[in-house]
């Protein structure tokens, strides 16, 4: 019975302080099928893959489960009906080891007294990781993994037991192509024994490798449920934003001018080692690697996060001192961190808070905070990068992904930085706001400030940087000019670990 | 400010709530004198739940604020006795609390020691060292401007009651209308995101806890006139009293969230409650119990009607974004 | 409320006198039994107590608050023990000048700090924690095994208390008349029975040839009774203190403590209540009335 | 559990040191009596902190273990004097405790008033209530097989360090190999997270003041049966004396981090810092002042320890860089 309906959620309302965010949403799935849902920011994707993991409860609407209705009240209860599920935002436990963390709240224990049996659990956790083709320690703490390996974890905890529901909200937004790749051989294989798969991506390309059907939704309510072999991207993209995007531009060149930064030989452990590069006034420069390359270390160092073990710093010829980001903001440099909730936002502040303060002088008169110019302020960023909101007061805690990484881009854009660092901007994002985000980068370039994209999404990289620079494993490998040949297959063995042809 | 006093407005109601009981219930609650009474009696733990207040949206704590008052009140009342005036002791005694308070923020911010356990460490320490220097003994007798002036009354006023005032007020000013005051919500609220946007964490944080000494130098010059005496063993308990205060205004101890009207009402509430149980003369032992229950009581209840509150907005109005320009900045 | 009384005064209608009895404490049998004492003062006299006490004996802020309040409800008199000496000083004040007899008992008021302040006269009902001190360190010297020869140790109550320095210093007062008498140990168990054990028992640790112990309070005598005995040297090592609980009493008889200082707090707390009527009825009372210390022993 | 005692080498260290200093400046320290002694004076706060632990590893806290612990004491002292043997008596108590830790864990998990005011009420009501019922009254003399079998000694071993012993053994099995106890530090790791992955959250955080409840009534036992008396005042500053050997044991405040190892090291350093100043006859002013200096100097030695340890871990310098040549290139 391939056809036979698993799921059906009819007329499901869902409305939080201030904000509809389900408004009367059909939705069925099927046995053997990777569903997808496909929707801006905001658009209440994750709600409604929560009402059916009992993180969240609907306001109305029946949920039917083979035909029979259930009331999902919380976690456990949907874990019993043979649903699991991956979080958008992670949720695992830090200071616990993989194992533990994967098999939370279903531990294996064994007589007497019911002892946890963390050998069987950790022989299982390494089973599963073969089984995935990745190479994770069970033992190791959560919290000394990297974002990417954190995400592997989550998804190999919706692996430890057999479901007939496996939902996936954005598992690919921060790991490796390779690890996305394995990921699609799983889903694959798991279609086969009949399991079915909501999936959330705003990754369009990867859709068409394993997505069968694709239900879209916008401002809450669901636009239609479509075939994939029916319809090309932009047309998905069409019914995503209700209306067709205009193409990007290819990087424009006339406006870089001198050299502005100039790094020299920072090392940190063995993390980043040696690590030399100059970035040019109106630039923009992307950095690509895998996944530990050293990227985000690198920046951080230049911002002054981290202390470096050896290297210097020369902005416009004159060597800095940045040992504090303090230092780093001083000298007109900014960074955009990759993780958001960690480092980048205060979850409790409203937007309007959030994006004035990396430069609250900009709104002070003198001594005085200006609630008045921080309104305009605020509101003039809200409505410039689009943020889906009904007022800048809004707990930032309460907005979707995408919305929290464009409050971040209003913080950074406020404080006038000659030099901003993208570290993975698009994370997450949906396709108009990349879009977006995209022509907001050339359009500060051509005001004259630099650039540094850090990114894993290599298209991203060829289509909007002037120049890449390749890390791998801590070290610079390689330096591209985009002057409009360079393609993935030319970075790619750099990236790996191999002799590239530098141009 | 303002919203957030009506965000506390489950407290209001429970103090509106006692004031009302405590007015049916004894015909001496409602006197001119009995309602100062309460205000002077509450104006210490206030002030001092105010610096307490910046402490914990930090998200730490300050468990030394009783040996901080006492020591202060030491050093006031040991200067007091060099006859040479009262502007320098009253200075001195709150800039050895901005100090003590500067050595807390030294440890926590700087040698990254747990709040918990460095200001334990200076209770213990601030405590012994003013039992040191007085050998024990309590210093007393005071010139009477210097009573006049910490704890006199102005047009039947106690001044305490003004300082209590004027200190909430500034303390209002400055976490919803300066940048600093800002920093302590951002550091509160996630420090690692304060740190990335250039906010000197280390120099704010203490800043909290300099600020919460002064607090209580100030508790001590008022506690010094008031019982016209300087006491080593002053103060015990204190620390209980204003975190009570600030959590039930609704601060919460994870940091970033909170207020100072909030705080007031915390501390006001518990002041009334322990005058009126003495109003009513109800058996000490009783007392206690009644306590307990009220606060934890008062503070359901304000918890009960936030989720209530939360989940009716739930199905609220949607403020459109354009209105936002238009909307009058509250002060 | 004030009305309610089913048993009327002696004058059937005057209207029924109120006193407020302040003490530091009632979680200390001490004051329990002073309460004992007021209250049946009260009865005989036919006047309704309040009774207000702090959370622990060094809330003086509180007692302070107390005070005041009663101020404002307007009691007939106040009869009060305070928590410290200067401290409640200007407080008295205020009652004094809104006319409100008062009585101290107990804890002496400072008379300087009185008279500083301007404090009319106020009559002392009470007993001297220094002569008291010394009354239980003479008889702890004269027990020793050597006649006024030996090491002895004292546990003292709540540092920077006055009748924890009163009775501290009268014991070193008595002990210094002897030459030798050695104190090798001078520490505060905070008035607690479970300190007192914990100290009592370094102490002895560090001192295994101590003779005797003079602590400053019953419960703390209590815990260093237990010390003693755990080292096997019950009766061995003699135990004065302070307060004459019960208990101590039938220690007293077990022979596990030698003798325990008698303050009369029922009759401390009597005489006040009796002699607060009698200021309220403009009768004289004495300025100053000991009850009599008396140093129970076997 | 080894590994995590390992990881509070700093205090390891802290420990030995002021073993030394003692040792050699006091000829009694080393007496096998004398250490004994240590041991039997921490046992009570041992094994109030090891329910401290349970609480705080949830990112709770508990304010109110020194009246549970009276409120135990009390009736166990009343049910002793009912003659109806020992066994009764000794499970009141002990029930009680849990019974007061349930009703914390109630307010706390169910009704969501925050862990430091429903457990500041409780620290309020309980004492209330255990001066309430013995109306202030110590109660005295119990039947010596009750104080043998709490406070005796067992081939001069005092039995409550054997007590302190099984507690503190059972909370390491508890916390390290079952699932409750996995769950515990799920809880304070990410409480959303473990509401997620399907945990009871309530109940588990319930169960943590249950505990805590039950380790008062355990400390009841043995305080009854060592002062040989039930005291409604018991326990003053135990809250204190528990959260600092938590803390100093290296478990946050925030939860989700520590262990019993480290409470354990955490009430031995500061028993035996309080020995040794009684045994050096240091002044009691002074010790004060020792005693917060020492115990933040512990801390900060650990935590700087810690902090070199990390941030050569970070560096990545005891961990392989993720082998990518081993890995099938993509595409
Ligand atoms: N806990 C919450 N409280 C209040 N509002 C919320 C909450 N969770 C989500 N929302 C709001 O509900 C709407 C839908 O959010 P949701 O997270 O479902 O979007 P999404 O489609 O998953 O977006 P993204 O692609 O950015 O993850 C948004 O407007 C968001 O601000
Ligand atoms: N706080 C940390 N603690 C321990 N290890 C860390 C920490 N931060 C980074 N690492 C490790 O340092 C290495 C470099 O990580 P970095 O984040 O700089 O790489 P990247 O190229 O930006 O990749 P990613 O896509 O994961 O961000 C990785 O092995 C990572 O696991
Ligand atoms: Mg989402
Ligand atoms: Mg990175």
């Amino acid at each position: 019975m391939d056809n036979e309906v698993i799921l059906r959620m009819q007329d499901i309302n869902k409305a939080f302080p201030g904000v509809q965010a389900l408004n009367h949403i059909n939705f069925e799935l099927r046995k053997g099928e990777v569903h997808c849902l496909l929707g801006e920011n905001g658009a209440g994707k994750s709600t409604l893959i929560k009402i059916m993991s009992g993180a969240h409860q609907k306001d109305s609407g029946t949920v039917l489960l083979y035909g029979k209705e259930v009331d999902i009240k919380n976690a456990h209860i949907s874990r019993d009906l043979g649903i699991s599920t991956i979080y958008q935002e992670m949720s695992l436990i830090p200071g616990m080891s993989v194992a533990e963390n994967i098999f939370l709240g279903e531990e294996i224990v064994k007589s007497p007294f019911y002892i946890v049996d963390k050998e069987k659990m950790e022989k299982q956790a390494e089973e599963i990781f073969r089984e995935m083709n990745i190479d994770i320690n069970p033992k190791g703490l959560v919290k000394e993994m990297s974002t990417a390996q954190q995400q592997m974890v989550e998804i190999a905890r919706s692996l430890v037991k057999k479901r007939q529901i496996i939902i996936m909200d954005e598992p690919t937004s921060s790991i490796s192509d390779k690890d996305t790749h394995e990921l699609f051989r799983i889903i694959r294989k798991l279609k086969g024994q009949g399991v079915a798969i909501i999936y959330i991506s705003h990754r369009l390309q990867e859709l068409s490798e394993i997505v069968d059907r694709i239900t879209v939704m916008r401002d809450g309510q669901d636009i239609g449920t479509v075939n994939m072999k029916d319809v090309t991207i932009d047309q998905l993209i069409t019914m995503m934003v209700g209306r067709t995007l205009e193409k990007m531009d290819k990087p424009v060149r006339d406006h870089i001018g001198e050299v502005l930064l100039e790094v020299k030989n920072i090392s940190w452990g063995n993390v980043v080692q040696n690590a030399s590069f100059i970035l040019r006034r109106g630039e923009i420069l992307g950095f690509a690697g895998l996944v530990g390359a050293g990227r985000s270390e690198l920046m951080r160092l230049l911002f002054g996060a981290e202390k470096m073990d050896a290297g210097r710093i020369l902005l416009q010829g004159a060597q800095v001192e940045i040992h504090s980001p303090i230092q780093a903001i001083g000298h007109g440099i900014g960074y955009l961190s990759e993780d958001r909730k960690r480092d980048g936002l205060v979850l409790s502040m409203g937007i309007d808070q959030n994006i004035t303060m990396a430069n609250l002088p900009r709104v002070c008169n003198g001594f005085f905070l200006s609630r008045k110019k921080e309104q305009l302020e605020a509101k003039n960023s809200v409505q410039a990068l689009n943020v889906a909101t009904n007022s800048i007061h809004k707990l930032v805690k309460f907005l979707s992904g995408g919305n929290q990484q464009k409050v971040i881009i209003g913080k950074w854009l406020l404080t006038d930085c000659q030099i901003l660092i993208f570290d993975e901007p698009t994370r997450g994002i949906d396709v108009g706001a990349k879009a977006e985000i995209y022509k907001l980068m050339n359009r500060l370039a051509q005001l004259g400030k630099s650039i540094i994209m850090v990114s894993s999404d290599l298209p991203e990289i060829i289509r909007v940087s002037n120049r890449v620079i390749v890390m791998n494993q801590g070290r610079i490998a390689g330096e591209f000019e985009n002057d409009g040949t360079i393609t993935q297959e030319g970075i790619m063995p750099l990236m790996l670990g191999g002799v590239g042809n530098v141009s | 400010m303002f919203h957030k006093i009506a965000d506390r407005f489950g407290i209001g109601i429970a103090i509106v709530a006692l004031f009302v009981f405590l007015s049916v219930s004894s015909p001496h609650f409602l006197d001119i004198a009995n309602l100062l009474n309460i205000l002077l009696q509450v104006s210490i733990s206030t002030i001092i739940a105010v610096g307490m207040t910046f402490v914990i949206l930090t998200s730490g704590i300050d468990l030394s604020v009783g040996p901080l008052t006492a020591f202060s009140s030491v050093i006031i009342g040991l200067t007091l006795h060099l006859d040479i005036g009262i502007g320098i002791p009253i200075l001195s005694g709150i800039l050895v609390g901005a100090l003590l308070g500067f050595m807390n923020g030294i440890l926590i911010a700087k040698l990254k020691i747990p709040a918990f356990i460095a200001t334990l460490g200076m209770m213990s320490v601030a405590r012994g060292a003013a039992l040191f220097i007085t050998n024990g003994q309590t210093i007393h007798m005071f010139p009477s401007e210097f009573r006049f002036i910490s704890a006199g009354n102005l047009m039947s006023i106690p001044i305490p009651v003004i300082y209590a005032l004027v200190v909430v007020m500034i303390a209002i000013f400055i976490l919803n209308y300066t940048k600093f005051g800002r920093h302590i919500y951002a550091i509160g609220g996630n420090k690692e995101a304060a740190r990335l946007s250039g906010i000197n964490v280390k120099s704010v944080e203490t800043w909290a806890y300099i600020i919460c000494g002064i607090t209580c130098g100030i508790g001590a010059v008022i506690l010094t006139g008031r019982l016209n005496a300087a006491q080593p063993i002053a103060g015990i308990g204190y620390e209980l009293d204003a975190i009570a205060a600030v959590i039930i205004g609704g601060t919460s101890l994870n940091g970033g969230e909170g207020s100072i009207g909030g705080t007031l009402m915390g501390a006001i509430l518990i002041g009334m409650l322990r005058n009126g149980l003495n109003l009513l003369n109800v058996s000490p032992f009783l007392q206690q119990i009644v306590i307990g229950a009220v606060i934890v009581s008062a503070v359901f209840f304000d918890q009960y009607r936030r989720s209530k509150k939360d989940s009716s907005a739930a199905k609220g109005l949607n403020r459109p974004i354009e209105a936002v320009g238009a909307t009058k900045p509250y002060q | 409320g004030s009305s309610g009384s089913d048993k009327p005064a002696a004058k059937a209608d005057k209207k029924e006198l109120k006193i407020g009895f302040v003490m530091k404490t009632l979680s200390n049998p001490f004051f329990i039994s002073m309460e004992k004492g007021a209250q049946k003062a009260g009865k005989e006299l036919g006047v309704k107590l309040e009774v207000q006490v702090g959370q622990e004996e060094t809330s003086i802020e509180q007692q302070i608050a107390i005070v005041e309040n009663m101020i404002a409800t307007k009691v007939d008199a106040i009869c009060i023990a305070p928590g410290g000496s200067k401290e409640i000083v200007p407080v008295l004040k205020k009652a004094q000048d809104a006319g409100i007899p008062i009585i101290n008992i107990d804890n002496r008021i400072d008379a300087d700090a009185a008279k500083a302040a301007g404090l009319k006269p106020i009559p002392y009902v009470g007993a001297s924690n220094l002569d008291g001190g010394y009354l239980a360190g003479k008889y702890l010297a004269e027990q020793l095994k050597g006649k006024g020869k030996g090491k002895v140790a004292i546990i003292e109550g709540i540092q920077g208390v006055d009748n924890a320095e009163g009775r501290k210093n009268g014991a070193k007062k008595a002990f210094a008349e002897y030459k030798d008498i050695q104190i090798v140990a001078s520490q505060s168990a905070n008035w607690k029975t479970e300190e007192g054990l914990n100290v009592m028992t370094n102490i002895l640790q560090a001192n295994p040839d101590l003779n005797g112990v003079f602590c400053a309070n019953d419960m703390m005598a209590f815990g260093a009774i237990q010390a003693i005995d755990g080292v096997g040297k019950s009766g061995k090592i003699i135990v004065t203190a302070y307060d004459a609980l019960d208990q101590a009493k039938v220690y007293i008889k077990e022979g596990k403590m030698a003798s325990t200082v008698d303050q009369k707090p029922d009759d401390q707390g009597y005489y006040g209540v009796k002699y607060a009527v009698d200021l309220i009825n403009k009768k004289e009372v004495p300025m100053e009335y000991m009850v009599k210390l008396e140093n129970i022993t076997k």
